[in-house]
């Protein structure tokens, strides 16, 4: 569904990416793992067109890249920043709305499901999203992506921030959003919690992809974590 | 045009720095909470909170997203007043105290959210934070350059925090790491005996992580910390004592053994297996 | 009472009047953060393309036409100028927006002369529209009155009704993210910048003839408006409709006040001469400062109030 | 203090460029020639040429650059007359600048007119520069500004005033309503600066003793330039019962008060000063008829070489003559420098002393004790203009005189205590 | 906050508080420092016309006042639009001083009267900038824009202190005259300026380096912040506020000796506007981008205009441009290309510079022609077609004129698009081996 062919990025004059190859297949959960500043959102960003690069990037068996980040977002991936971009002087539900692309589209999601999946936000409703808790704002950009109704999701580092309990809670929602036919590209810190979800695992470093197999074969690839993830 | 000076806020920063937690209220605490409440609108955020920290401990702040763990530290560093309830300083009440007041007494806070000084240098920046405590205020009739003081704390602050290559890189140019340690540097920097960190950790890869812990056990020494924290690594490898807020109210506050014991904690916030698998990665 | 229900009636339609006036500004400044000092300049471009329209089509195409080519003239700018100035902050949108300024007027005078044009009243709208207590109301005056209402409506249907206005204020801080939920960032800002200017314009088409179409009319309005939109509140129409008709209110009777701080202590039994001290400023009376009340009601309420009257940010 | 003689080292850009404006003198021109033939002087204009007041700047440039040409070059002195234009942005400070650069430049004529700030400014440089530059002397004309101080207390020797100055408009006006018996209510609406201060002081004066019985219904200052609505003024006024309006009001600040009364409805006649100015007919005919006078000293139906002058100006600049003191100007000068024998302004200054010269309304005499010009006045009615009428900006308005007052009428006594230079 | 030589100079590895230390870069900033006093000497001596120096005695003023601006501007992120109201007051006070000292009531000499504009000045930010000081950001520039129009307005109410429309006059020839010195010839009056402006250059300059000039930085980039170090950010601002209003107290001082007449346009909303506009475009990110467009100021409002008609046009212009490709300002130029001088790429730099100044002079001539005729055809069509341009004549009613002028003006902006492209790919290179080379230092150090 999502082929990424000899990725390169730059930042300025900086080289970041230096050919990334890899895919994401319809209802998979693909975790891109790494070590802080292996590039991993710089791919996110990449794919959303939001940094200059070359290469190939085809979504759906079309090339997708030097397309504007509101195009490709309109072909179906949804992305999830890793900063909590939440737009703090709009209400928690202006938010929401936000992330519909149409107002008022009916895709798989719709507000109360979002506000069932954390009730935590429905209870803040109509505050100003910039004076929620730190993972109550995590909560909030997951959601808005979703109201999107995409078919690829990628999400950097969902779970910063979020308390024990509620990392679990993200993990389960990863997994429904995988039942229904959702396509996840999770970039993640949390070993734990990435490997036991995932389908496949890829490993980033100095931007490139060094690793790529299912969770179990990473765990069985001592020289990858030790060399690449710093476990 | 130099401000008046009030000589029971300045401390001298010798005498801050000693491990001593900063002098000791009338009753023995370095800070306490007196059933604290904050409202906002109609909503009640914190819900007559009790804490008492004793100079010299490490208290973890822990509990679920939006308990009012940031808001806590709020009201105590003055950025919100208590809508009731006591805050004590060192036995000396605080409420309703203005965020620089509060800071001339001893307190200093970092933030979840990384705020430093982006367009000054990271020397720049740590000397912002020293300046006060050294008693310079708002004066301009001395040159920077002069104040030897401020300057070699200044540099042992750099130096402590492992920023000495980028000493002159402008703040914004920083990695996020380095914006976090930078961060760290700014709160201890005015040697503030009572110290809060927000999510210090937040956004660090394992390794940084533990480095980073180290890190704030050393600029800490002798010092009252309480931070917050999501990561039970962290928080186990840290704290002495854990305080755990929930819904506005501190629920328990114990050492670690008896809190991750505790079945409420973990009911309300640890979620049995996520917490052992960290606390096992650590 | 004859005096006070007319000068209500002044003060009332002097407010919509600066509605009218700011509304585009209230649009751009409160959406956008840009603080538009062309906002004024536009308004005069559109009383003089109306006056040429005018000429050639009569009144009432203009009414639209003038609009419209302002509009994409706005739009234009800001696609090639505004654009690329934004990540340069406020400042700069500021700076280069009075760069503008001084080009349209420049421009104005080139093109229509230094000295004011003859663009009269359509007959059809001129005459009273009723007498009261001998006074004519003019129904010119409830043509742009009517205008102003039909802003306000407009406006709001256009924030509430549809998302732009989210849109905007979402990305005024985080663009990017805006863009990567599938909105068209710099279309939006482009119309919504053009609709401010085309709003500018139409108020130009309707104030160029009720007032007077010349090169200085840019400088008469404007920073009035800007009081308006502050002192209503940033991001707030409601904020904007409420302080244009306070100030309209405020003022209109502040002139019929013929009262003075001396004649206030002489009532205390304070006497104050010529040769007290600072005696000009104590004899000054509430009518001869009614103009310049607006500044002062700016200054006081951003003081205590530096939100506006309704509005919710700090700017 | 002796000033260091100034070697021009900046080469004079804009002199050259506007010098062309003095193409050779209509053949109309009488009397040609005359012992100083051959001699030209040039004079340096300083108003605003851009900026809001722009529009009368460009005017009254044209007003002086046609007059040179119309009446320079002829009898009695012969002199040829250049004027250049200097853009003074209506600033009092910049004026100082233009000052200097045309003293740099050798100019020796300055005239100016448009705003006693600027006005006075230049009065008071000028006369440093003279004190402080003895044989370098300059002369200022002052055609437009007419705050009283600069012919009273702050009267200078090198500074000669063409216009009448306020209180002269307003002892011609007072004494043109005293015979208007309906007149009984009066409401003064000024802007609030000196000379708002000025108008209503002097018409009060004035009034007080030619028409005790006349109340003042109401007087209000308002802030200048800043109303955009005068409708409450309106309503104040029209509460207060008054059957006639006077005031100096200019620009916006008039015409905005027209309208505002046509607007409501109310009917009294205005008393003014400013009605003639560059765009105020144009604003005046788009809001309807009123009934505006104007106390000035000429009006736009002039006949004889000042009507056609008029016309001529018209036909070339598609504009209106109305600074009809360039006439003066020029004519006072070429009289004054035939008289003197040269054209050194320590001579003219002399020469223009108590000079008399024909003028398109009788004659005018420049008064010796203060540099005031003593001149006939007009009170004109602003109308739709008759067949042969002059249509004032092409509105098909005019104003037509129906009042005219020798001299005598409105001089005004002057306080001045000229300090004369040694040997002057 | 860059100021020149603030650049970092590697630490010594010894820092003790003997304070013994060879700093290369104080030798710069001598060397600037004298250039910048030697400039301020000579330059009546170069240019020597009366026009010239009344115009040198203004820069000196306007350098002030705009470097006292950036001091609410670049220093401390204060948008003011109400600057004008300190300066313009000082020169109010200054002058009715001047006057008491011509009457022979106050015993001070001239030269010392705009120390009493300054603390005028002062006295005013004390007054009203409590209030101003507030808040920071758009409150704060709304307050200075409503204070600025409500002291303007009172301005002209007040003849009795304001003077009215002629504003208050002076004579500077007054009080004791040591040496002989009367300043009454321009010439005395511009060194007292030139003394001033490098003295009170000096201070400014000064300030930035202090406790409390720095808090100002940080007041600019993180109020919030500020406040948990322990300063108010409010006193912070006030203290920053009075002490620009006394400079710009100073500045007006000075001006009221300098024209000896002070009139109600000293404290409009045009002047705050022009402080604003010309602060910025020499460039509110460096200490002395402020001195560049204070001289700009007083060349454009004084030559530019002179020279054409359309001045207020090219201005606008210029604004738009440097706004879009120079948002730092003349200064940031400056530094950039000292960056890369210091780097020793400059030298490469130079043929593309001549050629995109040719291209660019190319293009500006053949627009300018075209403005200056449409002005011409505007404003004299009585005088003929024909204008004088640059030396040459052109008609404006003549096709030739308009062809020969299109045809430079494009000519000039194709080559200089080819130029600037070449320029760009040139410049990226060379930043990019700069930036490489930075990191390979840090690596280093
Ligand atoms: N805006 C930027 N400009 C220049 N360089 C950047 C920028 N953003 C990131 N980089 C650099 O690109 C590299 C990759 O960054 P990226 O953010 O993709 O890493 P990451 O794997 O997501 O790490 P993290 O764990 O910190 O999120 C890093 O070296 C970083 O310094
Ligand atoms: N200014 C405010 N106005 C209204 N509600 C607020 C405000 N500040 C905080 N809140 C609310 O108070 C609650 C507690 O927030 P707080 O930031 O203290 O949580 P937290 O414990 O730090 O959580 P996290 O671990 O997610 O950071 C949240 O629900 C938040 O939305
Ligand atoms: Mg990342
Ligand atoms: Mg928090």
């Amino acid at each position: 569904m999502l082929k990424v062919e000899n990725l390169h990025a730059f930042y300025g004059k900086s080289h970041v990416l230096h050919g990334v190859h890899f895919d994401v297949n319809p209802g998979e959960i693909v975790a891109l793992l790494g070590r802080n500043g292996s590039g991993r959102s710089t791919t996110a960003k990449a794919i959303m067109g939001m940094v200059d690069c070359t290469g190939s990037v085809q979504w759906k068996g079309q090339q997708s890249l030097g397309k504007k980040p509101y195009e490709i977002a309109h072909l179906g991936i949804g992305y999830v920043p890793e900063n909590r971009d939440i737009f703090p002087k709009l209400t928690v539900h202006q938010n929401l709305q936000l992330g519909e692309k149409r107002s008022g589209q009916k895709g798989r999601w719709s507000f109360e499901d979002m506000y069932t999946m954390f009730p935590r936000l429905k209870e803040r409703q109509h505050t100003e999203a910039g004076v929620l808790s730190g993972g109550e704002q995590q909560m909030l950009t997951l959601c808005r992506t979703l109201m999107g109704d995409p078919d690829l999701i990628i999400i950097d580092e969902p779970t910063e921030g979020l308390a024990p309990k509620i990392v679990e809670l993200v993990a389960e929602y990863l997994q429904r959003l995988k039942d229904k036919g959702v396509s996840v590209l999770l970039i993640e810190q949390k070993l734990t919690i990435a490997m036991a979800i995932s389908d496949r695992a890829l490993v980033m470093g100095h931007g490139s992809i060094v690793f790529q197999g299912t969770p179990d074969s990473l765990r069985a690839d001592a020289y990858t974590r030790k060399e690449w993830l710093e476990v | 045009m130099t401000a008046p000076t009030s000589v029971s806020a300045a401390r001298p920063p010798e005498g801050a720095r000693a491990p001593s937690g900063g002098s000791v209220g009338a009753n023995g605490f370095a800070l306490e909470l007196r059933d604290l409440r904050k409202s906002f609108g109609k909503t009640e955020i914190i819900r007559g909170a009790n804490l008492a920290v004793r100079p010299g401990e490490r208290v973890a702040v822990i509990g679920p997203n939006g308990a009012g763990k940031s808001t806590l530290f709020n009201l105590v560093s003055g950025r919100f007043e208590p809508t009731s309830g006591e805050v004590l300083l060192h036995g000396q009440r605080i409420n309703g105290k203005k965020p620089f007041e509060i800071n001339r007494l001893g307190l200093s806070r970092s933030f979840q959210i990384t705020n430093i000084f982006p367009k000054l240098s990271v020397f720049e920046n740590l000397r912002c934070g020293v300046l006060w405590s050294l008693g310079y205020r708002y004066t301009f009739l001395k040159f920077l350059a002069d104040l030897d003081d401020a300057n070699d704390r200044a540099e042992e602050l750099l130096h402590m925090i492992r920023l000495d290559r980028k000493r002159d890189v402008l703040a914004m140019n920083l990695t996020y790491a380095e914006q976090r340690a930078l961060e760290i540097g700014i709160t201890i920097a005015g040697g503030a005996g009572v110290i809060l960190l927000d999510e210090p950790t937040a956004g660090m890869s394992k390794s940084e992580t533990k480095r980073f812990i180290d890190l704030i056990k050393e600029v800490t020494v002798g010092k009252t910390l309480l931070t917050v924290e999501h990561d039970m690594g962290v928080v186990f490898g840290l704290a002495d004592k854990i305080a755990v807020v929930v819904y506005g109210e501190v629920i328990a506050f114990d050492t670690p053994e008896k809190v991750r014991a505790n079945a409420k904690v973990q009911e309300a916030y640890l979620g049995s297996h996520v917490a052992d698998a960290q606390v096992g990665t650590h | 009472m004859e005096f006070f229900t007319i000068q209500l009636l002044n003060g009332i339609s002097y407010g919509l009047l600066l509605f009218m006036l700011s509304s585009g500004l209230t649009l751009i400044f409160s959406m956008m953060g840009v603080l538009n000092f062309a906002h004024a300049s536009f308004y005069m471009l559109g009383a003089y393309f109306a006056f040429t329209v005018a000429q050639f089509a009569g009144y009432f195409p203009a009414l639209i036409l003038a609009p419209l080519l302002v509009g994409v003239l706005g739009a234009l700018f800001e696609r090639l100028c505004l654009r690329r100035v934004h990540k340069y902050g406020h400042v700069a949108e500021l700076l280069i927006t009075f760069g503008l300024s001084f080009i349209i007027l420049e421009m104005v005078q080139l093109v229509w002369g230094t000295s004011s044009v003859d663009y009269r009243v359509p007959a059809l709208l001129s005459g009273p529209l009723f007498t009261l207590y001998g006074t004519q109301f003019p129904m010119y005056r409830g043509f742009m009155m009517l205008v102003a209402l039909l802003m306000l409506v407009v406006i709001w249907l256009l924030l509430t009704r549809t998302r732009i206005g989210l849109v905007i204020q979402a990305a005024l801080t985080h663009p990017e993210t805006v863009e990567a939920l599938g909105h068209n960032v710099p279309r939006v800002f482009m119309l919504v910048f053009g609709g401010g200017c085309a709003l500018a314009a139409l108020a130009g088409v309707i104030g160029g003839n009720a007032f007077v179409t010349e090169p200085g009319m840019a400088g008469a309005v404007g920073s009035v408006i800007f009081v308006v939109v502050v002192v209503g509140g940033m991001g707030s129409l409601a904020g904007a409709f409420v302080a244009s008709l306070l100030i309209g209110v405020i003022q209109t009777f502040a002139v019929g006040i013929d009262t003075s701080l001396v004649s206030t202590l002489s009532t205390i039994g304070m006497e104050v001469g010529p040769d007290t001290f600072g005696y000009a400023l104590w004899k000054l009376k509430i009518s001869q400062i009614a103009p310049i009340l607006p500044y002062l009601f700016l200054v006081l309420i951003l003081v205590f109030r530096p939100k506006g009257l309704l509005g919710t940010r700090e700017g | 203090a002796p000033a260091k003689p100034a070697p021009a080292a900046k080469p004079a850009a804009p002199a050259a460029k506007a010098a062309t404006a003095a193409a050779p003198a209509a053949a109309s021109t009488p009397a040609k020639g005359g012992p100083l033939s051959g001699q030209t002087v040039r004079i340096a204009f300083m108003d605003p040429l851009s900026g809001p007041f722009a529009n009368v700047g460009q005017n009254q440039l044209k007003s002086w650059q046609f007059a040179a040409e119309q009446l320079g070059n002829r009898a009695p002195s012969g002199v040829k007359f250049e004027v250049v234009g200097f853009d003074n942005k209506g600033s009092p400070q910049e004026s100082l600048n233009t000052l200097k650069a045309a003293t740099d430049q050798g100019f020796r004529y300055v005239v100016q007119g448009n705003g006693s700030g600027a006005g006075l400014a230049i009065l008071d440089a000028v006369s440093k520069y003279n004190e402080r530059n003895p044989g370098k002397e300059l002369i200022y004309l002052n055609y437009a500004a007419v705050d009283p101080a600069m012919t009273n207390e702050k009267c200078d020797y090198w500074h000669f005033r063409l216009d009448a100055d306020t209180s002269m408009k307003m002892e011609a006006l007072t004494t043109f309503m005293k015979d208007q018996p309906q007149v009984k209510k009066v409401y003064l609406l000024n802007q609030n600066y000196s000379h708002g201060h000025q108008v209503a002081k002097y018409f009060k004066d004035g009034m007080k003793r030619k028409r005790p019985d006349v109340q003042i219904a109401g007087e209000d200052l308002h802030p200048i330039g800043q109303v955009k609505d005068f409708s409450p003024y309106v309503a104040k006024i029209k509460q207060s019962g008054a059957d006639a309006i006077v005031t100096g009001n200019w620009g916006q600040d008039l015409t905005l008060l027209v309208k505002a009364m046509n607007d409501a409805g109310l009917k009294i006649p205005m008393y003014t000063y400013y009605a003639g100015v560059t765009g105020t007919p144009t604003a005046l005919a788009a809001g309807g008829d009123s009934e505006v006078y104007v106390v000035a000293y000429g009006h736009a139906n002039h006949t004889g070489e000042l009507g056609k002058m008029g016309a001529d100006f018209h036909k070339k600049f598609n504009d209106d003559y109305y600074t009809y003191a360039t006439y003066n100007g020029i004519g006072l000068l070429n009289a004054a420098m035939a008289k003197a024998g040269s054209t050194e302004p320590s001579k003219v200054a002399k020469a223009l002393e108590g000079m008399q010269v024909k003028s398109f309304a009788g004659d005018v005499t420049m008064r010796a004790s203060d540099h005031q010009l003593q001149q006939s006045m007009f009170i004109t009615k602003w109308q739709k203009a008759k067949k042969g009428e002059y249509s004032v900006e092409n509105t098909g308005y005019t104003f037509v005189p129906i009042k005219q007052f020798d001299p005598y009428v409105s001089s005004t006594p002057t306080s001045c205590q000229m300090k004369r230079p040694s040997g002057a | 906050m860059p100021v020149p030589g603030a650049t970092a100079a590697p630490i010594p590895a010894h820092r003790g508080h003997g304070y013994y230390e060879f700093r290369p870069l104080n030798i710069g900033r001598w060397i600037l420092w004298s250039l910048f006093a030697i400039i301020l000497g000579v330059a009546p001596m170069v240019w020597t016309s009366s026009l010239a120096h009344t115009m040198l005695s203004q820069m000196g003023i306007a350098i002030i006042v705009c470097l006292s601006y950036n001091m609410l501007l670049g220093q401390g992120g204060m948008l003011s639009f109400g600057h004008a109201v300190y300066s313009g007051l000082g020169s109010f006070f200054a002058i009715h001083a001047l006057n008491l000292v011509s009457k022979g009531q106050w015993p001070i000499p001239v030269s010392l009267l705009p120390i009493i504009g300054g603390l005028a000045g002062m006295f005013f930010a004390v007054l009203l900038g409590w209030v101003t000081t507030k808040k920071a950001a758009t409150p704060f520039a709304m307050i200075t824009l409503g204070v600025g129009e409500l002291v303007f307005a009172m301005s002209l109410m007040f003849p009795e202190f304001f003077g009215g429309e002629g504003g208050v006059s002076g004579n500077r020839v007054a009080g004791p005259k040591p040496f002989g010195i009367t300043f009454g010839p321009q010439i005395q009056l511009y060194y007292l300026i030139a003394i001033y402006t490098f003295v009170c250059t000096g201070l400014m300059f000064a300030f930035t380096r202090t406790p409390l000039g720095r808090m100002l930085n940080a007041v600019r980039d993180n109020p919030e912040r500020v406040e948990f170090v322990g300063y108010d950010t409010q006193k912070v601002r006030y203290i920053a506020f009075i002490i620009a209003a006394f400079f710009a107290g100073i500045s007006g001082g000075l001006a009221a000796l300098n024209f000896e007449i002070v009139t109600s346009e000293v404290v409009s909303g045009y002047r705050s506007g022009a402080y604003l506009l010309f602060t910025f475009l020499g460039g509110a990110t460096f200490f002395f981008g402020p001195i560049i467009g204070g001289v700009l100021m007083v060349l454009a409002f004084v030559l530019l205009s002179e020279v054409t008609k359309a001045w207020l046009l090219y201005l606008g212009l210029v604004f738009l441009f440097m706004v879009m490709y120079a948002p730092g300002g003349i200064a940031s130029l400056i530094m950039m290309n000292l960056r890369v001088a210091s780097f020793g790429r400059l030298r490469e730099l130079w043929v593309s510079y001549l050629a995109l100044a040719a291209t660019a002079f190319l293009a500006l001539l053949g627009a300018a022609g075209m403005i200056e005729m449409v002005y011409h055809i505007k404003l004299n069509p009585a005088l003929g077609p024909e204008l004088k341009f640059l030396g040459t004549t052109l008609n404006a009613h003549s096709v030739d004129s308009w062809f020969g002028c299109a045809f430079v003006l494009l000519t000039g902006i194709g080559l200089f698009e080819l130029s600037r492209r070449a320029f760009k790919r040139q410049w990226g290179e060379i930043q990019s081996d700069i930036e490489k080379e930075i990191k390979r230092r840090e690596a280093l150090a």
